[in-house]
């Protein structure tokens, strides 16, 4: 059984409305040095594989099918064995 | 820049194109000044294909305040009071990204209409996909209502109507388009125009990014792989930012301190500012230096071309810059000046002391080449045409066909989709989404708003002229059915490759179609969107001309639905039906054929049955009305069941095909009811008007029964419908939301 | 007896419920900026619905610190009467004056639509002149009012009769199918321990004139202006 | 300059829509090795501050004053100097 921590960023240069108003709020709560946040999404997948290679062979299938929106996401993951 | 490198076939335009710019310039163009050429003359931009057929196109009646030309049509509901509404396509950008394209979709026509001083009151939206069954077209189906819903829901405008369509010919090319529609008082209408030389340039709004660069000239070709290549950075909704805007750009209008103001759609800066110099006959000098971005290294090319949402340009008066800026700080958005109204006419653009460009702005609006493209009677046509529909075998079961019918995703409840909209908020909704047009009403008056989007796509690749007109004829006799006075369109053409002199032909016979309905009717367009090219290898869409239509409820009181009202009513069909399959839904949900003749559609006729409704409603004579549409008589009559949870007892004299009789779609047709004791008195206008019609039963228990009775052929009679009501809405109702399990 | 509507940025119900107060109670209503110090001088604060902060991060978060919302924590510890609809509940759970949270609709999606409320504790001043067990048709818009609170806090509420309104059938059976988001024990609409703080997701303005069609959301305002008549004469 | 990587989950307790329905679609997808999936937020945030330890205190607040709901949500980070 394996788990997979997957994290979904926006592109670079994609506008991150949420991002910026968290920006503007922690400011106005005094973090006035905060120079940028950008939010995304923090998957937890459970997965169970044979070995480590069929796990992150199917993690990246679903990202790339279904998990993450390539027009606008990036994603990286990591594998733990559990 | 080497010319050699032809960047201007990059960016769309023909050498041709190419050879006027340098001889309106007197020189060589920079790469600049390329790019600006580029998108305002993209057919997105210049209409360079369509305008002559749009010319062609009824735009004036007492009504009309404000035609095409402005960002948006207006009309006189009276006590100085007037109604802005327009459509727009995002067709392609939603093929990329459902839920952003679909969500940008909505804040661009929300901001074409706060844009002229309104306060947007209603969100419409009309949209195509492929059938139900591929997993990649409810992934976008989901992802558009799901765009819609986010950027609407949040703003705070409710989405109070539209229509969804499934056909093979959408499935490479889904169509979304968006209505916008609100209310202002007349004193306040604000245009787009840029006067007064000195006076300064603000921007408002977002910070400019790298987004949708070349997003207009992206709308201008076909998707292909190629396409998707150059495909820009997808534009994200920001529906706060947006909210915010709206507010703003209100409080500032309500004060005398703007000149004029405009929305930054299609190609952002560049279009925003060359047309509101061009609509005044002066020049803009803007400093690209001064202008937000949110992104480093941006080049004057970039911020001119980006089509980052949710931004504004002001022109205000000389010396009121610091109270605009004070109102737009109180909903903490950044508002700057970055130039002044020059009277020389040039678009002139710095960045700091260095001239980037220089270009005289009506270049851009107003001489872009004219295309008369050539057009060629498609090859299709005979075939579909002279399909022998007289062939096909009658139904056995006809409570089986109509179950299927009502479960067709085309005629199905659309409850699936528009649950997922807010379409209470503002308290103005008086007739929801579920009946032919919602209703709004305008607080402080006895007046209400109706409107509808509608377009049978089929019928306009059966026969575009008739399909065209049919349409407009649809939109009226939806807002009649709901009491209201159709007053005027707005239209949005969805088609494919214009380069294709079959696709060409098809798109003015429906602009010919649309035209004459909109004369008889009465009902002028005051402008519109085209989207051309919604075409993938070879397969381009249903011709689709989209009609919006606004119309206005006199007095609340006498506002319509479509359900029964009450067990004993007479139940009427104003107008006529004729042996008519062509087209239909049953056509295609039975035999898998979408071929034959489009219904034909008599306007005169049309006109004539729909005033005598609209009198009849207003006079409580009718207590209910809709109008029959896909699927036919039998299915408006189980919607008539359906939403007033009573059954009815039919019964008809068959003169022809069962199942035409019962499915087919002839036109200019509408199911009423009246109180029994009514029906002579009706009878006699109707025989007054010279009106066709036939009396089909009363309203009565809780099932459809439709019999036939058959002169001269005993035993061709009897009963073809008996379902329980219960029955008939369980299948209507969860139909779609199964689909999508 | 005054009302204040707070306007936070993105607030979209706030003229709804400024204009269904003045049609239902006859009495002043204002709005109060989101930046507002002090509430001084009303009777009963509203926190409509809508989008405060465009819901980014969760909804209600970043409304919480509103400059307003201080006055309003202390307007409600005093036992001021304070409702909170739909954003309004959540911006009150985020802000500590109303236990639990409300997270995402089980279906995922938004969700506009009528459902019907049973009244399950007209003792508090927003249901006084409602009857004990009553149904109530009253219509939601939200995507995320799915009610969440820890089991041991779920106890209390129950215990001390918190709940006010629950989702239920036609006929008033609290039922699965009755419950649109996912609600705990089909909740809407809770108080707090006092009983003058409500957070309710269902829309009562929006049901209170007759040319909407219904007309059950009266009963709140008019409690309202009863419960103050009956303190303040 | 820092560069908090937070991440966001929902607390075991409390039911996941979102992480069920994509269970459910990873399911339709012929993922039936998938036995939980349990999504949340991935926030980055950019931090100006003296020193690690004071980066880190800034961060945890900004986590249980705004960033965090605690009724419903558990969170960790990581802290990297950039
Ligand atoms: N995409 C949509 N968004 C909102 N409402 C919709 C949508 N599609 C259909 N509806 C509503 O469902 C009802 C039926 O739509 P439709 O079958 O197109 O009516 P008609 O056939 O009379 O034009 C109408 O009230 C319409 O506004
Ligand atoms: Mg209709």
């Amino acid at each position: 059984m394996f788990q997979a921590k997957i994290y979904v960023t926006l592109r670079k240069s994609v506008l991150d409305p949420q991002g910026n108003v968290v920006r503007k709020s922690l400011f106005a709560l005094g973090y006035d040095n905060v120079p940028e946040v950008r939010i995304g999404r923090y998957m937890v997948v459970d997965i169970e594989a044979a070995d480590r290679d069929a796990a992150e062979k199917q993690v990246r299938d679903m990202c790339d099918k279904l998990l993450v929106n390539p027009v606008i996401e990036d994603y990286t993951f990591e594998l733990v064995e559990v | 820049m080497t010319i050699e490198a032809k960047v201007w076939r990059e960016m769309g335009l023909t050498d041709s194109e190419y050879q006027r710019i340098v001889e309106i310039l007197g020189r060589q163009p920079n790469y600049v000044e390329i790019g600006i050429f580029a998108v305002m003359w993209s057919e997105h931009c210049s209409y360079k294909t369509s305008k002559p057929a749009l010319k062609t196109l009824p735009t004036e009646g007492p009504a009309i305040l404000q035609g095409p030309g402005e960002n948006a049509g207006i009309v006189d509901i009276g006590d100085g009071q007037a109604v802005v509404f327009k459509i727009e396509s995002h067709n392609h950008p939603s093929a990329i990204e459902p839920y952003q394209g679909a969500a940008t979709g909505v804040g661009g026509i929300l901001r074409d209409i706060f844009t002229m001083g309104a306060r947007p009151i209603a969100v419409l939206d009309s949209l195509r996909f492929g059938e139900l069954n591929d997993p990649r077209v409810r992934y976008l189906f989901d992802g558009v209502v799901a765009g819609i819903s986010g950027y609407g829901n949040c703003i705070g405008v409710p989405t109070v109507g539209g229509e969804v369509y499934f056909s093979d010919s959408y499935e490479d090319n889904c169509l979304v388009n968006v209505m916008c529609v609100g209310l202002i008082e007349q004193k306040d209408i604000k245009k787009g125009v840029a006067s007064g030389v000195g006076n300064p340039v603000m921007v408002v709004g977002a910070k400019t990014g790298r987004d949708g660069i070349h997003g207009a000239t992206f709308a201008s070709e076909e998707l292909s792989e190629a396409a998707a290549e150059r495909r820009p950075a997808v534009q994200v909704g920001d529906p706060f930012m947006e909210k915010l805007l709206l507010e703003a750009c209100l409080e500032v209008i309500k004060t005398d301190y703007v000149v004029g103001i405009q929305d930054m759609g299609a190609a952002g800066l560049t279009s925003s500012s060359c047309e509101m110099a061009s609509r005044a006959g002066t020049g803009l000098e803007m400093d690209l230096a001064l202008v937000p971005r949110r992104e480093e290294g941006m080049t004057p090319y970039e911020l001119m071309l980006s089509e980052s949402q949710e931004r504004m340009l002001l022109v205000v008066k000389k010396g009121s810059e610091d109270k605009v800026k004070e109102i737009f700080a109180k909903w903490d958005l950044d508002c700057v000046v970055v130039g002044q109204v020059t009277e020389d006419g040039i678009l002139r653009l710095k960045e700091g002391e260095a001239v980037v460009a220089e270009i005289p702005a009506k270049a851009l609006t107003d001489e872009a080449p004219l295309y008369q493209r050539p057009t060629e009677v498609p090859a299709y046509l005979a075939e579909v045409q002279n399909y022998p529909l007289e062939q096909l075998n009658l139904p056995e079961d006809y409570n089986e066909i109509l179950l299927k019918l009502l479960a067709s995703p085309n005629i199905a409840s659309k409850e699936y989709v528009y649950r997922q909209y807010d379409h209470m908020v503002g308290l103005n909704t008086v007739v929801l989404p579920g009946s032919d047009a919602a209703v709004l009403r305008v607080k402080g008056t006895k007046k209400g708003i109706a409107m509808t989007t509608d377009c049978n796509g089929r019928f306009c690749y059966l026969d575009p002229k008739t399909g065209a007109a049919i349409a407009v004829a649809e939109a009226a006799r939806n807002l009649v059915c709901s009491g209201a006075k159709p007053l005027a369109v707005t239209n949005c053409l969805n088609f494919g490759n214009p380069e294709k002199p079959e696709v060409m032909w098809t798109f003015w016979r429906c602009i010919e179609g649309m035209g004459e309905a909109c004369r008889v009717l009465e009902t002028p367009v005051t402008g519109g969107n085209v989207s051309l090219y919604n075409e993938t290898k070879g397969n381009a869409v249903f011709p689709t001309p989209t009609i919006g239509m606004v119309g206005l409820v006199e007095d609340l009181d006498k506002v319509c639905t479509q359900g029964f009202k009450e067990e004993g009513d007479t139940i009427f069909l104003i107008g006529e039906t004729l042996p008519e399959l062509g087209g239909s839904e049953y056509l295609k949900m039975h035999f898998g054929l979408e071929k034959g003749q489009a219904p034909k559609l008599d306007l005169d006729l049309e006109k004539r049955v729909q005033q005598f409704v609209l009198s009849e409603i207003k006079s409580g004579l009718i207590k209910s009305a809709h109008d029959c549409s896909e699927g036919g008589l039998a299915v408006a009559l189980a919607e008539c069941c359906i939403t007033g949870g009573l059954g009815a007892d039919i019964t008809m004299v068959r003169r022809f095909r069962g199942d035409a009789l019962l499915f087919g779609e002839s036109q200019s047709r509408i199911v009423i009811s009246t109180p029994p004791d009514k029906g002579v008195e009706l009878v006699k206008k109707l025989v007054d008007v010279g009106v066709p019609y036939t009396q089909l039963g009363q309203v009565a228990g809780s099932d459809l029964n439709i019999n036939v009775v058959n002169p001269g052929c005993s035993g061709c009679g009897g009963n073809l419908v008996n379902l329980p009501v219960a029955k008939l809405e369980e299948t209507w109702r969860g139909a779609i939301e199964c689909l999508m399990k | 007896m005054k009302f204040g509507v707070v306007v936070f940025p993105g607030s979209n119900c706030d003229a709804d419920c400024l204009h269904a107060i003045k049609v239902v109670t006859g009495q002043p209503a204002e709005y109060i900026w989101h930046k507002a110090g002090s509430v001084e001088g009303y009777d009963c604060i509203v926190l409509p619905g809508g989008f405060s902060y465009g819901d980014y991060l969760r909804c209600g978060a970043i409304a919480r610190f509103s400059p307003v919302m201080a006055p309003v924590i202390e307007f409600a510890r005093k036992g001021g009467l304070v409702l909170g609809i739909c954003n309004g509940f959540q911006v009150l759970t985020e802000a500590g004056l109303l236990p639990g949270a409300l997270h995402r609709n089980k279906n995922l999606s938004f969700l506009c639509h009528d459902t019907y409320l049973r009244l399950e504790n007209n003792s508090t001043p927003f249901t006084t002149l409602g009857n004990l067990g009553s149904v109530m048709k009253v219509p939601i818009a939200h995507g995320e009012g799915n009610y969440y609170v820890d089991s041991e806090t779920l106890k209390q509420l129950e215990e001390n009769n918190q709940v006010v309104f629950r989702y239920c059938t036609k006929e008033g059976e609290i039922t699965p199918e009755a419950n649109p988001n996912g609600s705990l024990n089909n909740i809407a609409g809770i108080c707090n321990e006092q009983g003058n703080v409500l957070g309710m997701m269902p829309h009562p303005e929006r049901c209170a004139e007759e040319i909407l069609g219904n007309t059950d959301g009266q009963v709140i305002f008019k409690s309202l202006l009863a419960a103050w008549q009956r303190r303040c004469g």
